[in-house]
């Protein structure tokens, strides 16, 4: 967007300090078709340029940098914030409220194998497991050797971040990898198999969030951006082809890719009870395998706007 | 005739990577065959992506390396001549020189936000060291003999600097800016973690996440490229700025 | 200008838990615009002594006063440069940038170019004034050293052996020329060397030194240009001799020079 | 008295941090107080998590750090000695020397697999150039006068090397070194994000993903501080082998 | 045990695009076990000459060959050493250790010990054992030097004005020292010097380069130990010293030493 210099008129709230930038975190991958619309197309640039309101996009990908970055006050929005890292930065102290969902994806997150002989996720007794701890992935191994009355320490989980671990099951270092995004149709390509997805299993939240102090100063602001969040999905219903096509470009996955993926994410915003409990699930996933200590109320964490 | 010797060893590398690819003896998925990674590196280069993401590393490197001088090599010069500092600084310094910049990327962050300056902030972290401590073994190790001389003839502590022991330091500063080059180019990925959107330390974090182990291949020779090349001019400057740094073996007699 | 005032100066040194007495309670006036020489056996505190003249080193005890013509004391250590007994040239730099370096403040490159080109002329330099420090030969090295020295014109000049490297030509040339430099200039000369000869043409006084202290101090009442034939000089040269060589110099080496 | 003066400038900064906090000024979530990170200090130590990741971490950091100098040192004495194979292998090595090793550990896991050797490979790949380019650059500034000595009294190269070549180049081998070690604590974080369980590196990793800046910044102190106390002890220990290094600016007399 | 033939030899340098002839056409022959002493103005190639004997520098032309006892060409070039006209002590090690330095690979160390304490006592170094280059004087330094060599104990000794530094006293000391040596010891020594004095007294032969060629070669039939006194000697002195001061030694200086 362009810079203004013109002073703009204060329009509401005097005590708050005037706001001159939005900084939304933007997150294309796995295949977030919002973002990239959002972002291509200047809708919030649309919305936010009028009042003197600059608009960034940086590209923080990383949950705890996300939430690190809007503790520091670097960042207004998390656009994609996996329900982990929320809960997590949450339960340790960041300021961030929930406003809504971004996606829900089970199918878009699988465990794969390359061996033959592995053939389901009860054959990875006694296997070798990679990939990114603390996060959805991990959530979906446990979850579903759970549901294959495995016992964690019944499978050698090893934390590695989703590029190595594709590289150690090519390697046959692993037996099994945690894989989501444009590195599945990758894997499967070269010859390894789904096991299973998070279908069933987890739903696969991603929220959008916002600093509770921002929430706090300009609500009005936040109700805009939803409202710009909205519009972006009626755009993709409206023209799924351009979409695509643009979804395409912007992340490099061939254009049937794309459609295939896409069908797999549910990006309504509407915060439901059952993401509520989902979310809960993931605490409870969080705190049974001390990576958190301290138990908050998800309930406190959603904002109704 | 120099050139084409440096050439022998990466032919050879290339030929084991032709023949393993063809006889799949390397796994395409992880280091995909030299003609795809040449396909897409036209691709890049003729869609524009690579020289763009090159360009704004180079502004980075550039950018980071200078002030990472600017920095470094005056807080040497000043450790070096007024050696009482020395006790107060060296510790600390001996302290951060451990730590890895990226692990402190949240305060980075923290205090310079999530633009060019943080960014700037990892590249000086991770090339900061080089560049001091050989500075300052450049000018701790100055011949005293020499600097005696200067001493005599009047010279005041920045004549000294100037005119004895800076040309005496040179070769150790001149390793100490190449050590210091290389580390920029190797924390590029680091600081391109923080919210890039180009560069490319960035194309190859974005190729990771987006299984392109052919860009990422493109990226890695593309960095080692440019800073060889680099290096190569940088090492030509010095030594035609500076003859006698070339030929320093032949001081010995004098 | 300035003289040169010694009291009580010693200087000591620890080598190897042992303590050297290089310098032992020496009292010394070199006047202003006077020529001394200084002689003795190797390691008798030559060197030290013009190091601690020039201030590159501390003296144990005792102290150094620099008086003018009017013998009030001068603040500082004045003007006073040094020939050091190795020639210490830049390598990085050419003979002539070499002869030319205590006149880097000189904003007129002309006059240093005339004072460089007098000195490389006078020290038979000139065809080397592009040669690096490693392309020239002992003896010239120690020539460039000197003539960096004169260069620089200091009031108060310290030679360390500034001829020892040089042929018997070259020498003899070089000596003429500083008793010139010496006479014209009004210099204030301490220099160093092994040769007796040597020190009886140059100096006004002869001073030797024997394990750091001064063992005598010769007068040398004889005009410039001086005559080694003379009867004198030769009678002042046989009598150092005796006091450096000791008791029994006929004995050594078989011969008394 | 040394020691003391070291810790001025830490505890100016500790000051900083302590009214920082209490006053709200510091944002508590990225660097909480003190006081709480020293209870989480207390708390890691205690349960014997912090032992259990440094004792594994230093082992990686000495055993990378000494497969580099197995590498490094003869390669660049080999270079050094024989300057015919530097046109062969210099440009190789100064193309590697720009790439991020982070950006090569897929490759490193084909390869190496994801044991301790991906980890090691990673930390040689960060420690190698300050080693080998500092070892070079000693070996070749070896005043040609001393080798003369050498040569005329039949000194095989091998004896050169020992006898004069290696006193000579310390000063610069010992910078080297003591960059090398500090990368190779720095390369800590890149090796253990090759499926580690434990070590320092991890455990910044591990916090940072479970949002606990008080135990990153545990982990970064720990770091500082291990890496200080054995570059202190290496600093030492080459005063004391090597006494002459120590003074080396007292030569120049010579 | 080796004498060495020198055949047409000659040494270019070139120092800023000009070329030196640092040698030109040398031819020279010293026999297995002779004394001969090289002096020259500075810069005259003798320090050139010496590095080619022992193969520090490549000639341009011509071509040195070794001969034994029966005049067979030894290959390689044997046992060839050399007393630089710098000291270039190790800094980092003791007087000591530098004197034993070429002993390196005498596995029995008290031998080593003995030859070099024989030496530290010869060359008045006894109490400097454990100091540093840095510690001890110019003079020192050079004895030094000296003594490494000669604890070298090479076939050909090569010295390049090694008594240059040195006082009366020492310097007569260690030349009648080094006139020992030869004689019980029967090696072949070239050695330089710009003391005419010292060239006589030491040498069977004394070579007169000037200008990279040999411009006189005068025998000097005395027999060790020399007495400068004696009429034959002042008269060989006088003979070199015409020849090196040129056609008018008189004018330059005011005396002809
Ligand atoms: N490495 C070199 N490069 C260029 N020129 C050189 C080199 N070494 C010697 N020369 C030249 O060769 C000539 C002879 O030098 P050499 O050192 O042999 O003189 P010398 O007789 O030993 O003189 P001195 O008595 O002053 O030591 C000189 O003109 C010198 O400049
Ligand atoms: N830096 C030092 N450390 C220890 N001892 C020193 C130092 N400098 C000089 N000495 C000692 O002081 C004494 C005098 O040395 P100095 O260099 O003054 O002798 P010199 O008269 O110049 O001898 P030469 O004629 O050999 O040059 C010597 O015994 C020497 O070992
Ligand atoms: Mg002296
Ligand atoms: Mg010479």
């Amino acid at each position: 967007g362009e810079k203004k210099s013109e002073p703009q008129p204060q329009k509401e709230e005097a005590k708050a300090p005037q706001v001159t930038s939005l900084k939304i975190s933007y997150v294309k991958l796995p295949l977030n078709v919002p973002s990239i619309v959002e972002k291509k197309r200047n809708l919030f640039e649309e919305e936010f340029t009028k009042d003197g309101i600059q608009v960034t996009f940086p590209e923080i990908t990383e949950g705890p940098k996300m939430t690190a970055a809007l503790a520091a006050g670097s960042l207004d929005f998390c656009n994609a914030l996996g329900g982990t890292s929320a809960i997590l930065a949450a339960a340790n102290g960041v300021d961030l409220k929930i406003i809504g969902m971004y996606s829900r994806a089970p199918k878009a997150f699988t465990i794969m194998a390359k061996d033959p002989k592995i053939k389901s996720v009860a054959d990875l007794k006694g296997k070798k497991v990679a990939g990114p701890k603390g996060t959805i992935l991990h959530q979906l191994l446990l979850a579903s050797l759970q549901q294959n009355n495995l016992k964690t320490d019944e499978v050698e989980y090893i934390n590695m971040p989703i590029p190595s671990a594709v590289s150690a099951m090519q390697a046959g270092n692993v037996d099994a990898a945690l894989i989501a995004g444009p590195a599945v149709p990758q894997a499967l390509e070269s010859g390894a198999r789904i096991l299973t997805t998070g279908e069933g299993l987890l739903d696969a939240t991603i929220v959008i969030a916002v600093s509770g102090d921002f929430l706090k100063n300009h609500p009005d602001l936040v109700k805009r951006y939803l409202q710009v969040h909205q519009a972006s999905l009626q755009y993709m219903q409206e023209k799924p082809e351009e979409v695509y096509q643009l979804a395409a470009e912007e992340t490099g996955i061939s254009l049937a890719e794309v459609k295939q993926m896409v069908g797999w994410y549910d990006f309504n915003p509407a915060i439901t009870d059952k993401d509520i409990v989902d979310l809960e699930k993931t605490q409870e996933f969080l705190l049974q395998n001390d990576m958190l200590t301290n138990k908050i109320d998800i309930k406190k964490l959603i904002a109704d706007i | 005739m120099k050139q084409l010797k440096g050439m022998v060893i990466p032919l050879v590398i290339l030929l084991f990577w032709i023949a393993g690819s063809a006889t799949e003896m390397i796994n395409q998925y992880i280091i995909p065959p030299p003609a795809k990674v040449l396909q897409t590196a036209i691709d890049l280069t003729a869609s524009g992506v690579l020289l763009k993401h090159i360009t704004i590393s180079l502004y980075r490197v550039f950018a980071g390396f200078f002030l990472t001088v600017l920095f470094a090599f005056p807080l040497a010069v000043l450790v070096g001549m007024n050696q009482k500092l020395e006790p107060y600084i060296e510790p600390v310094l001996d302290f951060l020189g451990h730590i890895p910049p990226i692990a402190c990327i949240p305060m980075l962050i923290l205090w310079f936000g999530i633009g060019e300056t943080s960014k700037l902030a990892v590249i000086i972290l991770a090339t900061f060291f080089p560049v001091f401590l050989n500075t300052l073994n450049g000018i701790l190790s100055c011949s005293k003999q020499l600097l005696e001389v200067g001493e005599v003839f009047g010279f005041r502590a920045r004549d000294k600097f100037w005119r004895i022991i800076m040309p005496a330091a040179l070769p150790s500063i001149i390793v100490g800016f190449r050590l210091g080059l290389g580390y920029s180019w190797r924390s590029l990925i680091g600081a391109e973690l923080i919210a890039a959107a180009s560069g490319i330390g960035y194309m190859i974090i974005d190729a990771e996440q987006l299984s392109r182990p052919d860009i990422i291949i493109v990226g890695i020779l593309t960095i080692g490229f440019f800073g060889y090349i680099i290096d190569y001019c940088f090492f030509k400057l010095s030594n035609r700025l500076l003859p006698w740094v070339g030929e320093r073996v032949n001081y010995g007699r004098s | 200008m300035a003289g040169v005032k010694i009291e009580q100066l010693s200087k000591y040194y620890t080598i190897h838990n042992e303590q050297i007495k290089a310098l032992a309670e020496i009292d010394l006036t070199i006047p202003d615009g006077s020529f001394v020489t200084l002689v003795g056996k190797s390691g008798c505190g030559k060197t030290t002594l013009l190091r601690l003249l020039c201030g590159l080193e501390q003296p144990s005890r005792g102290q150094i006063t620099f008086l003018d013509q009017q013998q009030q004391v001068v603040q500082g250590k004045g003007r006073v440069s040094i020939v050091f007994q190795e020639p210490r040239l830049m390598p990085w730099l050419t003979v002539e940038q070499n002869m030319a370096l205590p006149l880097f403040k000189e904003k007129d490159r002309r006059r240093v170019n005339q004072t460089v080109t007098h000195f490389l002329a006078l020290l038979g330099l000139k065809k080397f004034r592009d040669a690096y420090p490693a392309q020239i030969s002992g003896g010239m090295a120690q020539r460039v050293a000197l003539g960096r020295t004169l260069c620089y014109d200091p009031d108060v000049i310290l030679m360390d052996e500034p001829l020892g490297a040089l042929d018997a030509f070259t020498r003899k040339n070089l000596q003429a020329e500083l008793v010139d430099i010496f006479q014209t200039q009004k210099k204030t000369i301490v220099f160093v060397t092994h040769d007796v000869d040597e020190a009886v043409f140059l100096g006004q006084r002869v001073v030797i030194l024997e394990g750091g202290k001064i063992l005598e101090d010769v007068a040398v009442a004889l005009s410039y240009p001086r005559n080694p034939l003379q009867q004198e000089f030769f009678q002042i040269r046989e009598k150092i001799l005796t006091v450096v060589m000791g008791e029994k110099p006929t004995k050594i080496g078989g011969y008394s020079q």
